[in-house]
This record gives C-alpha cells, sequence and structure tokens, in this order.
C-alpha cells in the first residue's frame, strides 16, 4: 500500500514539476517558433489525454472526438458573438455544452452496448451528423462558418502574445494529468479500468458499467470542449470542417495511442513526438510536397510495429527489465 | 422460509425455442453450504445468471433478504450482498492482484488507499498472498481461480454463488482450494456453489439441488442426491440405474 | 416541394450510384465484417486503384473496362502483400494497432500518390463517358449502368468464393473461430492476407466501374470511406448481400434525400439511418443476430 | 532566472549575428519572403500553383536585378506548408518570423488566411494575401495585412452588374436563375450574396442548391436543374465538382441559356477547357483575370505552360501579389517591416499584369481590383467584359 501511494505522489510531484517547468517557458524565452511550438503540443496534449480518457482507461474507442471539440468551438464563439458573453465566462459553457453531447450520445450508445468498432462508428457518424448541421443551420453561420472580432485583451481571452495562450492551454492539460492522476488513484478510475477490461465481471461485483462509461465520455467530452474554446480563441475562426472534420478526431487517438493508451505520461509523449516528427520532417523536407507525410506515416507505422504498447510502454520494459535484474541480483546475494 | 436468504420461485428463461430454465423454485438457507450440480447443459449456469441478475427471467420471481430482486441488474445485486463468480474466468488482465482485488472492495470502501491495502487481507484468505503485486495476466489457471473468489469476496458479500471454481484445477490444486471455500462459508458467508468435482460436492456442502434440462430433479443431502435414480440417469443416461442396481446385486451374489 | 416526375430518375440514378459504393463495401465487408479489422487505409487503396486505372488508359490506352481483369489482380497482390508484411506485424492481436497501422498506410499512399502524381485532379475520357440509355422518363449514364451490372456480378463470384471454395470455407473458420481454424492446420495468417486482397481486388473492380465517370486524386478515397463503412454496417457485418442491398439503399436514401432536403443536408439521411440501425438492430439487415 | 534571461537573450542575439553577419553595417544581399501555401492535404492543387506563381515571380524579379534601392539585393523564398489548415498555416508564420522574413505572401484559402494575416499582425509583419477571397480578412483592421486581388462581394457584384448588362443587349431572353454552390465559406458566402441581390436585378432566383465536397454524383442537381429548367445556371464550387456538374450536364442534354460562374473552378481555367472542350464550351465566368492585353501575361502563360503546368488564377495571382511586395520593397529601400508596410499603404504600383490600373490600398484593399467577364470560345478562354480588356463579342445566349 505505501508503494503505490508513494507512487501516486511521485506522479502528483512530476505533473507540479512539468507544470512549472512549462509555464516558465514563455520567461525564458520569446520566440515565437518555439512558443508556438510547445503551444501546440499542449493542444495536442489536451486532446489527446482527452481521448485517453475515454479511449485509455475506459476502452471505449471513439472515432467521433471532433464532436465534441467542434461543440465546444461553436458554443465558444456563439456565445461571444451572438449573446454577448466574455469570453471567460463562455468557457464554463462551452465545457459544459460538449459535456452534455457527450452524455447524450454515450446514454444512447451505452444504452443500447455498443462497443468496440460499433462504438467508434457511431461517434464518427454524430460528428458528420454535426458537420452536417451546422452547415445547414443559421445559428453557425452554415459553411461561412464564424468569426469572433480580433479584440487582443486577457480581459477577453485574446492575448498579445503566444505566452498567454501557452499558460492558459497548460491550465487546461494539467486539469487533465489531474483528473487521469485521479483515474489512476481512485476508485472512479478503478472501475473505468475493471469495465474496460471486463464488464461482466465489473457488474458481478457492483459496479454500474452504464453509470461509470458515461461519466467518463462526460468527462472526456468536457476537456475536449475546452480544446475547442481554445481553438476559438486562438484562431477565433471556426467552420463545420475545422469543427467536425476528422483531423481532429485523428489527432487525438493517434497521439493517445502512440503515446501508450490508460497512462498518465503517454499522451503528453505521444503528441509532443508526433509534434516533433511532424515538424522535423516539414523543416528538412519541406520542398517536396507529400515526401515529409509518407515519412511521418512510415515511422508512425514503424511504431505500431516495434512499440505495440506506445511510447510508455518502453519506459514499462525497461522498468520491469530492471526490477527482474534486480531481483535475480537479490538471489544471487 | 423466514432463514431463506436467497429464493426462486417458479423461475423460467427461454432462448429462442430452447427452455434453459423451467419452473424452478428453491431456496438457500442463510448460513449454509450448498450446491447446484447436474450435467453438462443443464442450465445451471443460466440459472446463476438469473439470480444475480445477468439475465432476466421470462417469468417467476427472485427474492434476495427478503426483497424483490427479480430483473435487477447484477451491480444492485451485489451492493445489497450477492456475488457471483464466473465459470470462464474474467480477470482484469491489465492490471494486478491487488488492483483486481481492490476493485471488488470498493464496492464498501471509497479510499483508493484502504482498498488496496484491504486487497492484502482477502488475498492472504484465499491463499494469493504471495502473487499480490504480479500482472492478474501472469498467473496460472489455478491462480486465476483464486483470484476470481478473492475479488468477490472482498466485495463482502452475503452470499457468495461460484460457478465452478475447482474446474480445471488438478487434484492437488482442488484440495488446495476446498479449505479454502469452507473457510469461506465459515466465516458466516453463504456460499452456493455449481460444481462438477463431487469429491468436493460430498464433503462440502450440506445441500444438494439437482438441475438436469432446466428443471429441477431432485435435492437434499449429497449422499441422498446421489443416491436418487434420477439423478444417475440424468448424468449417465435412461435406464442406466436400474442396470447399475442390477449388476450391483450380481457381483454381490 | 419537388417535382414527382423526376422521382424515378433519382430513383434509378441512386441505384446506379450504390452500385458503386456496393463494390467499395463489398471488398470492405470482407475485411472489416470478416476480419474485423477496422481499414482506415481502404479509401487510400481505392485511391491507388484509381490511379492505377487512369494510367492504364493514358499511357497504354487500355480502356478501363478492359483493365478490370489486371488492376483487380494488381489490387489483389497489393492487399496480400500489404496485409502479410505490416498490418499482420503491427497488429499484435490489438484492435488500437491496427487501426493506427492502416491509418499509417493511408498517410504514406496519398502522400506517396500527392509526391508522384501531384495534387492535380484527374479524369479520363472514353467514348462512352457521356452517353446514356433511357430508362422511361430516365436518361441513366451508361458507366452507371455498366457498374451496376458490375457489381451484381462481382459479388456473385465473392457469393461463390465464399460459399463453394475451399479458400472461402477457410475464411468462415477463421472469421467464426480463430484459435479453432488453428488447431484444424488453416494458416491463418495467409488466410487473412488472401482476405484482405480479395477485398482490394473488389476496390480495383469498383475503381475501373468509377473512373469513366469521376476523377482521381491524392485525395479521393476520403470521401467513400465513411459510406462504405455504413454501408457495410448496414447490411451486417460479413454479409455480401448484405453490402450489395446496402450499397444501394445509401445511393437511393442519398439521392431521395437530397431531393427532399437539399444535397447538402440530404447527406444527414445516411449517417441517422446508420446510427439508428447500430443502436437497434446491430446485427444490420441481413447479418444473422450475435 | 534574470542572469539566464539575459544569457539566453545574449546567446540568441549573438546566434543571429552569427546568422546574418551583414546585419549592422552593409544591405544584406538577400531579402527573405515568405511564400506560404497548403501545398498539402485537400487544397494541394490549388496551394502548389501559387507556390510555382510566386516562385517564378521571385525568378524573374530577381533576374531584373532585383531589388535596386537596395543595391540588387536578391529575393529568396521561404516556402511555408499551411497543409490546408489554419493553425498550420498559423504556425508557418511564426517559423518564417524567425527565420526573418520581411514580409509574407500567401495563403490562398480563406480561412488559412485569417489565421496567418493575424499571426504575421503580432510581428508587424507585411503580409499580401494573393486569393483569400473572404472580405473578413481585410476588414478587421489589420495594418500589416494587403490583398491585391477582389474579394467575392467585389466579384459577385460585378458578375451580377454584367449579367444584367449581357441580358439587356439580347433583349432580355433570360428571367430565372438556378443557383449552385459548395457549403464552405467561399459559395455560401457568395451564393447568398446571388440570391439577395438578383431578384434586384429582375432575375426570378428559382432554387438555391447548396452541396457537399467532395459531391460524388451530380445527376441528382441535373434532375431538378431539369425540371425547373432555368434559363441560366451560376455555380459557385471548386474544380472538381463543377466538372462533375458541366459534364452531367453534357450526359444529361441539359442546355440553359447560360452557364454563368462567379468564380467558378473551372470555367476560367485552362485545364478544364483542355480536358473537356465541348462541356466548356461557351460557359461565362466572373473571376481574377490578367490583362489580356499585356504581352507579359502571354509570355508567362507560355513559360507556366512549358513546365508543363496550367496557367491558372491562382499561378497569376500569386505571381502579381509577390510584384506588389517587391515593389513596395523597393520603394521603402528597406527591409525593415513597418517600412514596406507603410510603402505598401502608399503603393501606386501599376507595372502589373492584372487589369487593375494602379494600385490603391485603402484598409488593405486594393480598390482597383476588379474581376474580368470570361467566356470559352474555340477551346480558349476569352475575355468578354469589359470592352476595355475585350478579345471577343459575347455569345449569349447560348441558344435562343
Amino acid at each position: 500500500m505505501s508503494a503505490t501511494t508513494s507512487s501516486g505522489g511521485r506522479q502528483l510531484a512530476g505533473i507540479a514539476l512539468f507544470a512549472v517547468a512549462v509555464a516558465c517557458v514563455p520567461l525564458v524565452t520569446s520566440s515565437g517558433v518555439a512558443l508556438n511550438f510547445v503551444m501546440m503540443a499542449l493542444y495536442a496534449t489536451l486532446i489527446a489525454q482527452a481521448w485517453n480518457i475515454l479511449g485509455g482507461f475506459g476502452g471505449q474507442f471513439s472515432f467521433g472526438h471532433a464532436l465534441f471539440f467542434g461543440t465546444g468551438a461553436y458554443i465558444q464563439a456563439i456565445a461571444q458573438l451572438q449573446g454577448g458573453i466574455n469570453p471567460w465566462v463562455a468557457l464554463p459553457l462551452a465545457v459544459a455544452g460538449a459535456a452534455a453531447v457527450g452524455l447524450f450520445v454515450g446514454a444512447l450508445s451505452f444504452r443500447y452496448g455498443l462497443k468496440g468498432s460499433y462504438f467508434a462508428l457511431v461517434t464518427l457518424a454524430f460528428a458528420e451528423v454535426f458537420r452536417i448541421l451546422a452547415v445547414s443551420v443559421s445559428f453557425t453561420g452554415g459553411g461561412v462558418g464564424l468569426m469572433v472580432p480580433l479584440r487582443e485583451s486577457a480581459a477577453n481571452m485574446q492575448f498579445a502574445s503566444r505566452g498567454g495562450y501557452l499558460w492558459l492551454v497548460l491550465a487546461f492539460v494539467v486539469a487533465a494529468l489531474l483528473v487521469t492522476w485521479w483515474l489512476r488513484n481512485g476508485r472512479f478510475g478503478a472501475y473505468l479500468q475493471a469495465v474496460r477490461d471486463n464488464e461482466d465481471a465489473a457488474r458481478a461485483v457492483g459496479v454500474n458499467p452504464f453509470r461509470i462509461k458515461l461519466a467518463a465520455i462526460g468527462l472526456s467530452a468536457a476537456f475536449m470542449g475546452a480544446a475547442g474554446a481554445f481553438y476559438v480563441q486562438v484562431f477565433q475562426y471556426i467552420d463545420p470542417s475545422i469543427a467536425y472534420g476528422s483531423v481532429t478526431s485523428v489527432e487525438a487517438l493517434v497521439a493517445a495511442i502512440v503515446g501508450g493508451m490508460g497512462t498518465l505520461w503517454g499522451p503528453v509523449l505521444g503528441a509532443v513526438v508526433l509534434h516533433v516528427l511532424a515538424d522535423l520532417t516539414r523543416n528538412l523536407f519541406g520542398e517536396l510536397p507529400g515526401i515529409n507525410m509518407v515519412i511521418y506515416g512510415v515511422v508512425l507505422v514503424l511504431i505500431v510495429i516495434f512499440l505495440p504498447r506506445g511510447i510508455a510502454g518502453i519506459g514499462q520494459s525497461v522498468r520491469q527489465l530492471w526490477s527482474a535484474q534486480g531481483k535475480k541480483g537479490n538471489h544471487h546475494e | 422460509m423466514s432463514d431463506a436468504l436467497l429464493a426462486l420461485s417458479g423461475v423460467s428463461r427461454a432462448f429462442g425455442g430452447l427452455k434453459a430454465v423451467q419452473n424452478v423454485s428453491l431456496s438457500v438457507r442463510e448460513g449454509s453450504l450448498s450446491a447446484l450440480i447436474g450435467p453438462n447443459g443443464a442450465g445451471k449456469t443460466t440459472l446463476f445468471a438469473l439470480m444475480s441478475g445477468f439475465l432476466k427471467p421470462d417469468s417467476g420471481t427472485v427474492r434476495f433478504a427478503g426483497e424483490d430482486i427479480t430483473g435487477h441488474e447484477p451491480h444492485r445485486n451485489a451492493l445489497r450482498g450477492m456475488t457471483r463468480t464466473f465459470q470462464i474466468v474474467k480477470p482484469f488482465a491489465a492490471q494486478t492482484v491487488r488492483e483486481n482485488i481492490a476493485v471488488g472492495v470498493h464496492l464498501h470502501e471509497r479510499r483508493r488507499g484502504v482498498a488496496l491495502a484491504r486487497a492484502e487481507a482477502v488475498a492472504a484468505q484465499v491463499g494469493l498472498a504471495p502473487q499480490l503485486d504480479k500482472p492478474a495476466s501472469d498467473l496460472t489457471v489455478a491462480g486465476r481461480k483464486r483470484l476470481e473468489l478473492a475479488r468477490a469476496l472482498a466485495t463482502r458479500p452475503r452470499l457468495l454463488l461460484l460457478d465452478e471454481v475447482l474446474a480445471g484445477l488438478n487434484p492437488q490444486e482442488i484440495a488446495e482450494m476446498m479449505p479454502v471455500v469452507r473457510g469461506i462459508a465459515d466465516s458466516g458467508v453463504t456460499v452456493l456453489m455449481i460444481e462438477h468435482v463431487m469429491q468436493a460436492v460430498m464433503h462440502l456442502a450440506e445441500h444438494v439441488w439437482v438441475l438436469a434440462q432446466g428443471q429441477l430433479i431432485a435435492q437434499g443431502s449429497p449422499s441422498v442426491v446421489t443416491s436418487d435414480d434420477r439423478v444417475v440417469e440424468a448424468y449417465l443416461g435412461h435406464g442406466t440405474a436400474a442396470r447399475l442396481r442390477k449388476a450391483a446385486a450380481g457381483a454381490n451374489a | 416541394m419537388f417535382d414527382f416526375s423526376i422521382l424515378f430518375p433519382s430513383l434509378l440514378n441512386g441505384l446506379t450510384t450504390g452500385a458503386v459504393y456496393a463494390l467499395i463495401a463489398l471488398g470492405l465487408t470482407l475485411i472489416y465484417g470478416v476480419l474485423h479489422i477496422i481499414n482506415f487505409a481502404h479509401g487510400a487503396c481505392l485511391m491507388a486503384a484509381l490511379y492505377a486505372v487512369y494510367f492504364l488508359k493514358e499511357r497504354l490506352g487500355v480502356d478501363p473496362y478492359l483493365a478490370l481483369p489486371l488492376v483487380m489482380a494488381g489490387m489483389f497482390a497489393f492487399g496480400y502483400g500489404l496485409q502479410r508484411v505490416v498490418i499482420n506485424r503491427a497488429g499484435h492481436g490489438k484492435d488500437e494497432n491496427i487501426l493506427l497501422a492502416t491509418l499509417g498506410i493511408s498517410i504514406v499512399l496519398e502522400n506517396l500518390a500527392l509526391l508522384f502524381f501531384k495534387s492535380d485532379t484527374r479524369s479520363i475520357d472514353t467514348a462512352y463517358s457521356l452517353s446514356t440509355v433511357a430508362i422511361g422518363p430516365a436518361m441513366i449514364a451508361v458507366p452507371k449502368l455498366v457498374a451496376f451490372a458490375g457489381a451484381l456480378v462481382v459479388s456473385g463470384l465473392l457469393f461463390w468464393i465464399m460459399g463453394r471454395t475451399d479458400l472461402g470455407r477457410a475464411i468462415r473458420a477463421v472469421a467464426k473461430e480463430k484459435e479453432g481454424a488453428k488447431l484444424m492446420g488453416i494458416d491463418v495468417d495467409h488466410v487473412y492476407a488472401m482476405s484482405f486482397g480479395i477485398g482490394l481486388a473488389c476496390l480495383g473492380a469498383a475503381a475501373c466501374f468509377l473512373l469513366p465517370a469521376y476523377y482521381v486524386n491524392p485525395q479521393v478515397g476520403g470521401g467513400f470511406v465513411l459510406v462504405a463503412f455504413t454501408i457495410v454496417v448496414l447490411g451486417g457485418m460479413g454479409s455480401f448481400v448484405g453490402a450489395l442491398v446496402g450499397g444501394f439503399l445509401v445511393g437511393v436514401v442519398e439521392s431521395i434525400g437530397g431531393l427532399v432536403l437539399g444535397e447538402s443536408l440530404g447527406q444527414i439521411g445516411i449517417f441517422v439511418i446508420f446510427i439508428a440501425v447500430v443502436l437497434f438492430r446491430p446485427q444490420g439487415m441481413f447479418g444473422a443476430k450475435a | 532566472m534574470q542572469n539566464r534571461r539575459r544569457f539566453v537573450s545574449q546567446s540568441a542575439a549573438m546566434a543571429s549575428a552569427i546568422a546574418f553577419p551583414l546585419v549592422a553595417g552593409a544591405q544584406p544581399k538577400t531579402i527573405k519572403v515568405g511564400v506560404l501555401h497548403p501545398v498539402t492535404g485537400a487544397l494541394a492543387y490549388s496551394g502548389q500553383q501559387c507556390r510555382l506563381g510566386a516562385q517564378m515571380a521571385i525568378e524573374d524579379i530577381n533576374k531584373a536585378g532585383g531589388i535596386k534601392s537596395l543595391g540588387g539585393a536578391q529575393l529568396e523564398a521561404v516556402l511555408g506548408d499551411a497543409q490546408s489548415q489554419p493553425q498550420a498555416g498559423a504556425a508557418e508564420v511564426e517559423k518564417m518570423n524567425e527565420a526573418g522574413v520581411s514580409a509574407i505572401v500567401g495563403a490562398f484559402a480563406s480561412a488559412i488566411c485569417l489565421a496567418t494575416t493575424q499571426a504575421a499582425a503580432k510581428y508587424n509583419l507585411p503580409h499580401v494575401v494573393d486569393v483569400g477571397v473572404a472580405d473578413q480578412i481585410v476588414e478587421r483592421g489589420l495594418k500589416n495585412t494587403f490583398r491585391f486581388g477582389a474579394g467575392y462581394k467585389k466579384s459577385t457584384e460585378v458578375a451580377m452588374a454584367n449579367l444584367l448588362v449581357l441580358n439587356k443587349a439580347a433583349g432580355n431572353p433570360a428571367k430565372t436563375v438556378m443557383i449552385i454552390h459548395e457549403e464552405s465559406l467561399f459559395g455560401a458566402g457568395t451564393a447568398a450574396l446571388l440570391a439577395r441581390e438578383l431578384p434586384g436585378y429582375g432575375f426570378e432566383v428559382k432554387e438555391v442548391v447548396k452541396h457537399a465536397n467532395p459531391t460524388r454524383d451530380f445527376n441528382n442537381i441535373v434532375l431538378r436543374m431539369k425540371s425547373i429548367n432555368p434559363d441560366i445556371v451560376i455555380p459557385a464550387n471548386y474544380y472538381n465538382e463543377y466538372a462533375l456538374l458541366v459534364r452531367t450536364m453534357q450526359q444529361q442534354k441539359v442546355q440553359p441559356k447560360a452557364i454563368f460562374s462567379v468564380l467558378g473552378g473551372a470555367a476560367s481555367s485552362y485545364k478544364f477547357v483542355k480536358e473537356f472542350p465541348d462541356a466548356a464550351n461557351g460557359i461565362i465566368d466572373c473571376n481574377h483575370w490578367f490583362n489580356p492585353k499585356d504581352k507579359r501575361a502571354q509570355d508567362l502563360r507560355k513559360r507556366v505552360e512549358a513546365k508543363g503546368q496550367f496557367f491558372s488564377y491562382e499561378v497569376f495571382m500569386t505571381y502579381t501579389a509577390m510584384t506588389v511586395l517587391a515593389d513596395a520593397i523597393e520603394r521603402a529601400k528597406s527591409t525593415d517591416r513597418a517600412a514596406i508596410i507603410d510603402a505598401l499603404e502608399k503603393s501606386t504600383f501599376a507595372d502589373h499584369i492584372m487589369p487593375y490600373g494602379p494600385t490603391k490600398f485603402v484598409n488593405g484593399q486594393n480598390q482597383g481590383a476588379q474581376p474580368l467577364m470570361t467566356q470559352v470560345v474555340k477551346n480558349d478562354i476569352k475575355v468578354i467584359i469589359p470592352r476595355d480588356y475585350r478579345e471577343v463579342e459575347p455569345l449569349f445566349p447560348l441558344k435562343a
């Protein structure tokens, strides 16, 4: 027990260290490239970690997480444009709205016992339905999209420098990490993983899988909603294909899986590694459009072939090897 | 009937045309250790599923501790005090033994640390203490059976439904497991087990129900039940009992 | 709201468009429905097949319909190799890994096309590209009629392979009980690769029927993937009749939906039906109850 | 922390001193210019065409002696890929800023331009928009943003006015209109404007059809066209859908009095005309177009075609945007960003291949920018309106 508690403590310390270290980035550099890179990597981390809550811990693979991202983004934009609401006030609405859509889709899917690829495809279909609706109704601006007027001030959640946005998204990421930490160190997380590993066994010992999965999708969607709101604040523009297109859904799940599902730091690693990879290949081969993405795709396949448990799996393997050798050593003594 | 912890009356369930369980009525006395036996395909596991809420009966009622729980979800029944295990073990493979057991402890304990700590005591009770921090996927078949048991036990049930905890074990492992089950019953938990290993049934159970083709065909103490012609025939085929008796008489003469 | 006289032509149009969808879905239902591989690269593979058809026509003057056996054989070989060399090794028995692997493959294929063929949209001109046949008040394009017939033939062929050949029996055995099939001495890896190959061969056929009335560019596949998955689920996983009828149905729903709701909003019909089917009848129209 | 910061900034200064040894003393021999387009992803074709135009312009400017006021300094392209996504475009701006570009030319698509112009604004980095037809791009008060070409409002207005003129001259044969547009910013915006304004010009808008990208089949739309039988069909969509639509019309033998496109993807495309000569014949388009009387434009076209590429509007729009920028740098006599912005604000640049006359930016929009009306005649694209640039007489209506 003491071992587990102390590892939980170490993880918390790790999160704190991460938060402080990243928060210092804008203080030590004013390089727009560096700040933008860190900001976008954090953004990718956020959506990967959001996906990880449902996909990694809950075992429910969503292909349509853009559904929640887009909903958060649209609420953030519409609240400001049509409600005249301050973006800081709009943010909780965006998060709540995304969570509500998550609960709705979750209630439908889990009530009817959808699993595996069925759940994956249903989320994809829902995202597509929302995309088509966003094109068709008027309050989303239809296909023209919505533009939030440019008014740079912290009170308006539009920061003059990338640093401000970096801190904002860092706050979301830290919140997501803390939730993930809680999943690894609390009853809810234990139940969620139990449901993932064997739903019937979990039911037999008193777990209500429907409620657990519902809560997980709600949480996951809430963080996606925050990411959507963040996107609108940074880029001040949203349209149906940015909001509900598959790019965001894919980015979220790839980073989470490549990094290591159901782990605390996996999605962080995945998001950073993929971002570095994408940037590196683009900078090296940017003059020949396509070749950078070919390399990216090849590396992705190689990672899957050689690191089936994701990047975080390397750490686990090394640790296991190390402790196994340590034990052997003990025997010799 | 006041001391019946679990009472089934007229429970039936069919799948398509197949009547898996037909009009079964039985009551399990609080504090007892009893067994449900029957040939393969008799509907024993289906009956367990109907008791624990994994399946809903087409007709009939299930009462637990005096309350009608017919059609209630398994997790609600677990909270009331009835937990089942599975014949085909279902460990949370990605987690350690301790974490597996803690899921059960969590039913009555919110705190993670306490749950993980208590898992230790439960593991000791079923003889899993040495494997406590191994991944569940590393356990042997016998280990997994113990884990299945431990996880259910961790919920502090009043009634434990054990679905063939001895199946697939070698004689030595069976011999090790039997006192564990005995111990659980002695600690005050009512146990109803589905079992094929007759030696265990004879030793452990004080009351036995026999299910064949979805119907209860006999009940009573193990010795009474095993000498019942219908039971012998259910296991070995029509007319077997008479033949066996004749053969026995011949041998004696 | 709309002119009823165009209902019949629109219906026929939906049926013939659906034929191409069905062809794409037939390949997918084998890969996804039978082997449970979510093939994200299905669209990219279709794109590859379309380029093959394009270059056969433009460089060698081979008519798309005559190219059919060649493209099907090529796609079969490509699929067999892809499954054997990449997907099988990447899978590690985990759905999420297969998913990522096929996603990686699709990224590679699309960008290889971008690299070598540039992003130009290309189309071919054949003598029959613009010819039509009058069916009652409707004028149906010849390529679409050919595609309709082709879909029927290809699904018939698949049906025969699955039902009457040893390979088909092996595929069904593997799909039903992988471990059992292994014990019976079936080379599971080979069967997987064969299924993948056959699945992509269907795409080859689809490409031959599609290109005379359509176009190809590196992104062209994306537009068909979701529709194909919809059809597979609608028809019932692994059901060839289901994929065929599902294809026609989706074509008609799209066509009539477009008529009633407008082309943009009309697309919603496909997805709403899909969601309803998954929720209320997950075995699909022709699938056996799980 | 203080020390560390100072250290970092000092080393940064040192690094840049090593990288640009001439900063302090003589004028730089090269001037870096960001060339930012979506060369991968869904918009790859247009993005690559744009990049081609920019590179050819730089080549021409450098061959002609570079920026003379800076001692013949050569322009050097810093290429960027927006990957058809706004956020990727914005990230490239950051990179270009740190690579030390003096200005950016890009970024084709409106949604991307919105993100890149704003990202550039933070660094007061001049951004010349090459295409980006959404008018919001220049309506946000960004001082660094200049659009040389026409937006969709202007284009739509010109299109409608000219449609009226054509119709009157022919004795008002056309009364009804059907609009077919793609569902994103450009198509939806254009169509909304058309549907609102056309009735005021005396046309009855029979139907407005919105379609997705991609739309796999146009038979339905053409069927409806058949039953409505509009005099004029107005498409506003991208190349693929445009080509499918017109081919399907040809297949179904639907021949309106005119196909009249606004910023149409294909009717002012040599590619379309070459690949589908029959379908293209007679189509009228209101689009960005070069001055047909300018010999340099024809030369440029030949050079582009010699490279095996089509002389599409993306090529000459970005080509010209680059020359506008070069002119500004020439007059600014400096690579200082503020000076270039100032020079752009005061630009009267007239030595270009577009039919815009002298440049005059008001709030970042070139006031002289205007689309031309073209018609496909005998497998070529010819200007029909305005009269000053007319190459052939318009053929309207196509059938009586």
